[in-house]
């Protein structure tokens, strides 16, 4: 059953699925699907490689590569490596715990991420470049660029990492994947719980004027639950998406009407 | 002095490579203090602008996008403060240029956050094309993405500069005043439309049979404050115990082997 | 001028009809603002009932018996600051007669207390006949419960207003002196009497089968400080996981059948 | 072995239970069996009812309504309506849920129900009365108590959407009732765990003075576990009631005589 | 298989285990062991006496008391009774319960002992003396010793109550005693990983100057994850005793040089 | 008038006799209202004892070296200032003595940590000796204990005192200038060879096979802020739920027979 993979991937196309990963993860960065589309992007040639006359399991793994993710640009490259890894050895059969996996690593790869590549080198590089500039002295600005390029060879690094890893599991778990699946699932849809109350972001206005008492609308709801508007509207989104005839490209419309909206009734802020 | 069109067009192409850089290669050319070097090249005027962006680079040190919550673009803010003490020929002092950028900054927001709405448009457009199985056409559309990032900076830098100072602070009026509704609705919406993705995503995962791990990811954020990195760890804890209790190697290995792994007669001098 | 005796009798009848109708349909009488504007009508000067009404609503908006933890009750303070105001024949202005309902409101709050010991009493009388299986003399028993709680306030309003302020300080200062130990002690057996109907309640569940389940309850509030809401929907999980777990669909439904729920096709156009 | 019910409740009956409910719930409140005794006089009409030939049934039926109960007045017409729905189609053979589910939902009810009743609605109905009373305007105060009759039709909505729930609960899980019995007595357990340190409150003082230094007898117990002292109590109750001859009305002033002597000697504040 | 024991302790023994615990648990306290040569110390004569003609049990057995042991010295005592209670009556079988329950238990007896024997008392006795003795009257210093005299009554007892739990432990769970072991294992890695980030002292220097900027390092690694440094250092440490002829020794050797660099080069303060 | 070599002697004999009493039987030696007291006798000036050791003892009133953290030794420097107060033939009045002793106290922590060092080295001898099998030999090395403990307090006491005040100035000047990065460097290792000790014992607990029980715990203290009591208490909850699953008395027991202890009849009058 489970379909040995001939056209085994090298090196050089790893790279390649790097470099594609640097440039186009974030250029068609959207509010609904943010890097969604840049995953695809990144990972379409190489797909077309792994699938190559199964257009079924190519369609199958794009709708995968299409799901919601947003993580770091820099990790990320190690998440983007190990979903190729896996498909490359177990295609069709290992894209469920590709969608878990991906799920359940975008959040924490993120934080470490945001935090090493998005603060610490930034601010050590920053202000050492920045006292520097201030003295009209360029060399601190040249020594960061420098420092941006070990971190590209660092990124590409990361991606074959992932990869190995990402073969590394489906052999060695490969009688017990749909096991290893679940648990990918499992993981994935603790971490979206997580991110409900952490990405969307809705405010309510806590100085509502009825004559002269403010009335704290963001205090009332937390006193029911905290983060009960990101749930309302995720259970909204999720009945909409049900009904018939809807799409998600209806549903942003309809999110960016109703943003206006309660913008200008002064209930978010 | 007067700047030049060649040297309007350079500074211009400048603001739009450093917003592209920061989404692709991050070499450094969406690092301010890097901006003043070039643009201070482009004017003839190396110390303002090593001055400039290394002053401006210092109040966002470590502040990122993360999560996309857009931040004051600075960047573009350097490229114009460097223009103005050229053309100011020493009137306007290195200080107060950068006091200027500020507000620049502040107003240049907005065309972050356009950006980001018409790439939803580009992703509508990769959507279709995946649903019509026409993948080469879905990729290229990813390459708008350059059009729709690289003009939100280089439009309003070439204006600026083209118009003269006066064209922003009519701008910027114009915007606070009537439009003002407008904006403050996108970035409300902007804020809650990532529940389309996540609904999309939630749709994938198995969450009818396992809704109640992710709202055990949303209580450890909601009530316990546990960052996502945290949440991911907890989920793994999880995921194992699941996948141990399925691979019947029970959590209750009978004791007698237990040992083996511990087995290290630590006193061997 | 004088109040006359049905004067007196509708408004102590009044604060009896307010504390009631606070336990039972909560239409309203229970609100200050409402006495205020009967209370008025009663003693033929509304505008004061409605000011004085409304001014101790404010103090108390949103503050609420939770728990059953007494509260001073401004609601019969309104109504004696509305005596008051009446009789003093123009000489006590609103604002003064405000002040005094706040210490007549803190000395009810005692009376609130008996009324809950009282009721103590009642259910002794109805656990009894139940015992003796006498059904319908305990539900008669609980109608007692008018007596003790319309009591605690037409009693001491009654008195009030017949016998003048004096009155009131003089019972002030009694109680504060003399018997302030039994009113703290009666307050503090107050807050620990719910042991007795915990204790109860736990004799009923399984508690030697599952008490380590009561401890992870107590540690989420103990230590983590989770609300009991939280501690409810953390309970609803793991009461679910077990369900799954007895019901021998375990955690873990093999892969393959998993993503049936969510395999939604989201880009059929 | 499963009695099918030939005694059907009528909606005439249900909404006899709502008033009772509204009508019973806390005239008979007490420290130490809260709404229990509410609980009982609500629903005994309805349970002769269903238990009409069956004494001993309505016995054990009586007994489970008079455990330990304290819920939002408002909410828990949801938990009579949907236990009263479970013993119409199970009788006997649910009571063990029902005493699961009553406990296990009376933290949470209580919770959302003092917040949206308790705190929101008197809060924005409250101002604007209050506002317009202090200039002499009953307009607000006749507007709050439409509002509070139309809660009050809420409130018999909440019943029969209970009822419905409990009846589907019971029918849906008939075969695996026992299991689904055990989730909620977990669910039940893990609650009363929760509110052991919420509902029991016994603070030791914190300024002891020995010579002329404060001791803080409460951080000390603190530093031991937080919530000692109340789980002190409960265990005491919990051992007290085992023993011989003992009652809950002796424990009762045996606690009584504690609070009065622990507030004299000052341990207790 | 389970070997009858025919060496039964007497009181006298257990007397002699508990001064020897008094005497020996901290004389050798040291940063890498704490108080496992002690545990050694306290109860090697009692092991001779159970494993009289067993050296191999003997050896077991003293390797098992030399592990990591660090807890209060007075509540300790039921510790030390506990596990020679069980070493009685099983002997080598039940090592690996002994070491799971040693590891699961110091921690909240540190905790508990800390406390009361730690805080409580001398806080108390203490303050009295102290005042006391500053009018010069030096009965309170007297009270104190007696009291301490008590209290040394106490940990005797402690230690009796040890013994005859972990008697009846083993006995009770004679037929499910690997069962039970595997529990213990599981608590004691509970509380080990809880240790990780509490005995582990490690703050990253929150001042590193860059130029004029303040770089807040321990900041930095919290970012990341809290505790990061405490696991790094056990990571460490863990891989280095697992590699070839490296022992504790040699690492303790290391760690000191190791501090002494990282306070030399100011990361770690 | 001086001091004679015996009571010079006896003086640091008390200081010995202090730390091992803290360390052993704690019988009250290493109190300072106590050890001011005797030192007292010794000098022949007991008031002024009993008040040097009262106001030094109120300082460090519940403060104690929890988890082996060094706390400066008032202990040895009650015995320097009541000393000093002797010699100074009433030229120094206790207040001032009283300040003197706690920069001595600060100066002696620093012999604190070089005991525990030196400690080190006899827990090398003592698994060196465990290892051989010579264990009789190993419980006699404990022994040395006494001499690294009664030395670091007997040798600085008989120093300043024989040297009198000078000596401790200049030593404290010494140590404080060059020598200071390596006591530093100590206290920073002292913080973090705690590591070796677990690491040892992790080696003996199952760690690969229950590596995400240490996970847990580690994140119970990390995330939440749990403090160990808590972590026991969460760990004791998970293992006797394993313990349940393992000893297929899995968590749900049917139905029917769970009532079988919670069945009070609360009411047999
Ligand atoms: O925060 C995760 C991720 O969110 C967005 O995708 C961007 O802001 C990235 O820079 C960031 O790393
Ligand atoms: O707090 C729950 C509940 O407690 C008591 O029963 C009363 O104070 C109610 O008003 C409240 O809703
Ligand atoms: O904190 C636990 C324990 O740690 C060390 O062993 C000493 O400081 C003891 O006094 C303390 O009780």
């Amino acid at each position: 059953m489970m379909n040995t993979t001939n056209n085994k991937l090298s090196e050089q196309d790893i790279r390649k699925l790097s470099i594609r990963w640097m440039a186009l993860s974030q250029v068609s960065w959207s509010y609904n699907k943010m890097m969604a589309p840049g995953y695809f992007a990144a990972t379409y040639p190489t797909l077309k490689k792994i699938y190559k006359d199964d257009p079924e399991g190519l369609r199958e793994s794009i709708n995968t590569s299409l799901i919601f993710f947003n993580s770091n640009p820099h990790t990320s490259h190690a998440i983007l490596g190990m979903t190729i890894g896996m498909e490359e050895v177990k295609k069709q059969e290992v894209l469920e715990t590709v969608a878990g996996l991906k799920t359940g690593l975008m959040g924490p790869f993120a934080g470490i991420g945001d935090s090493v590549f998005g603060v610490i080198i930034p601010t050590i590089m920053g202000s050492i470049a920045a006292y520097m500039a201030i003295d009209g002295n360029a060399l601190g600005a040249i020594l960061w660029i420098i420092a941006n390029i070990i971190v590209i060879g660092v990124r590409m690094k990361l991606t074959l990492i992932g990869y190995n890893l990402g073969e590394k599991i489906v052999t060695m778990y490969s009688d017990i994947l749909s096991k290893f699946t679940n648990s990918a699932m499992i993981l994935g849809l603790i971490v979206v719980g997580g991110l409900i109350p952490t990405i969307v972001r809705a405010n309510l206005n806590s100085e509502i004027m009825i004559g002269e008492l403010p009335i704290d609308l963001q205090a009332m709801a937390d006193s029911i639950m905290p983060g009960l508007i990101p749930v309302i509207f995720i259970v909204f989104g999720y009945k909409m998406l049900g009904m018939k005839n809807m799409t998600s490209t209806k549903l942003i419309f309809i999110i960016i009407i109703l943003g206006i909206v309660l913008g200008l009734t002064n209930i978010l802020v | 002095m007067e700047l030049s069109i060649i040297q309007i067009l350079l500074l211009s192409l400048l603001g739009a490579c450093a917003i592209l850089d920061s989404l692709m290669f991050q070499v450094g050319f969406s690092r301010c203090v890097v901006i003043g070097l070039i643009a201070g090249l482009i004017v003839g005027d190396v110390t303002s602008g090593l001055y400039i962006g290394g002053t401006l680079g210092l109040l966002i040190l470590g502040v990122g996008t993360y999560g996309g919550a857009s931040m004051p673009d600075y960047q573009s803010g350097t490229i114009i403060a460097v223009a103005l003490v050229a053309t100011s020929g020493g009137s306007l002092d290195v200080q107060t240029a950068v006091a200027l950028a500020v507000p620049v900054g502040l107003l240049l927001l907005n065309f972050d956050i356009l950006a980001r709405y018409c790439n939803s448009y580009i992703v509508i457009l990769i959507e279709k094309a995946v649903a019509l199985e026409k993948y080469d056409l879905a990729y290229k559309y990813n390459l708008l993405g350059f059009l729709t990032w690289g003009g939100s900076r280089f439009i309003p830098i070439f204006l600026a500069l083209l118009l003269g100072n006066a064209f922003i602070e009519d701008a910027l009026d114009f915007l606070t005043t009537n439009a003002s509704w407008l904006l403050d609705g996108l970035a409300i919406a902007g804020g809650i439309l990532p529940v389309v993705g996540i609904c999309v995503l939630l749709k994938y995962l198995p969450v009818k049979q396992y809704y109640y791990f992710a709202i055990l990811g949303f209580l450890l954020v909601a009530y316990l404050n546990v960052p996502i990195m945290g949440v991911a760890l907890f989920g793994l804890v999880i995921a194992v115990i699941t996948f141990n209790a399925n691979t019947n190697q029970p959590a209750s290995v009978i004791g007698v082997d237990v040992i083996e792994e511990g087995d290290y007669d630590e006193y061997d001098e």
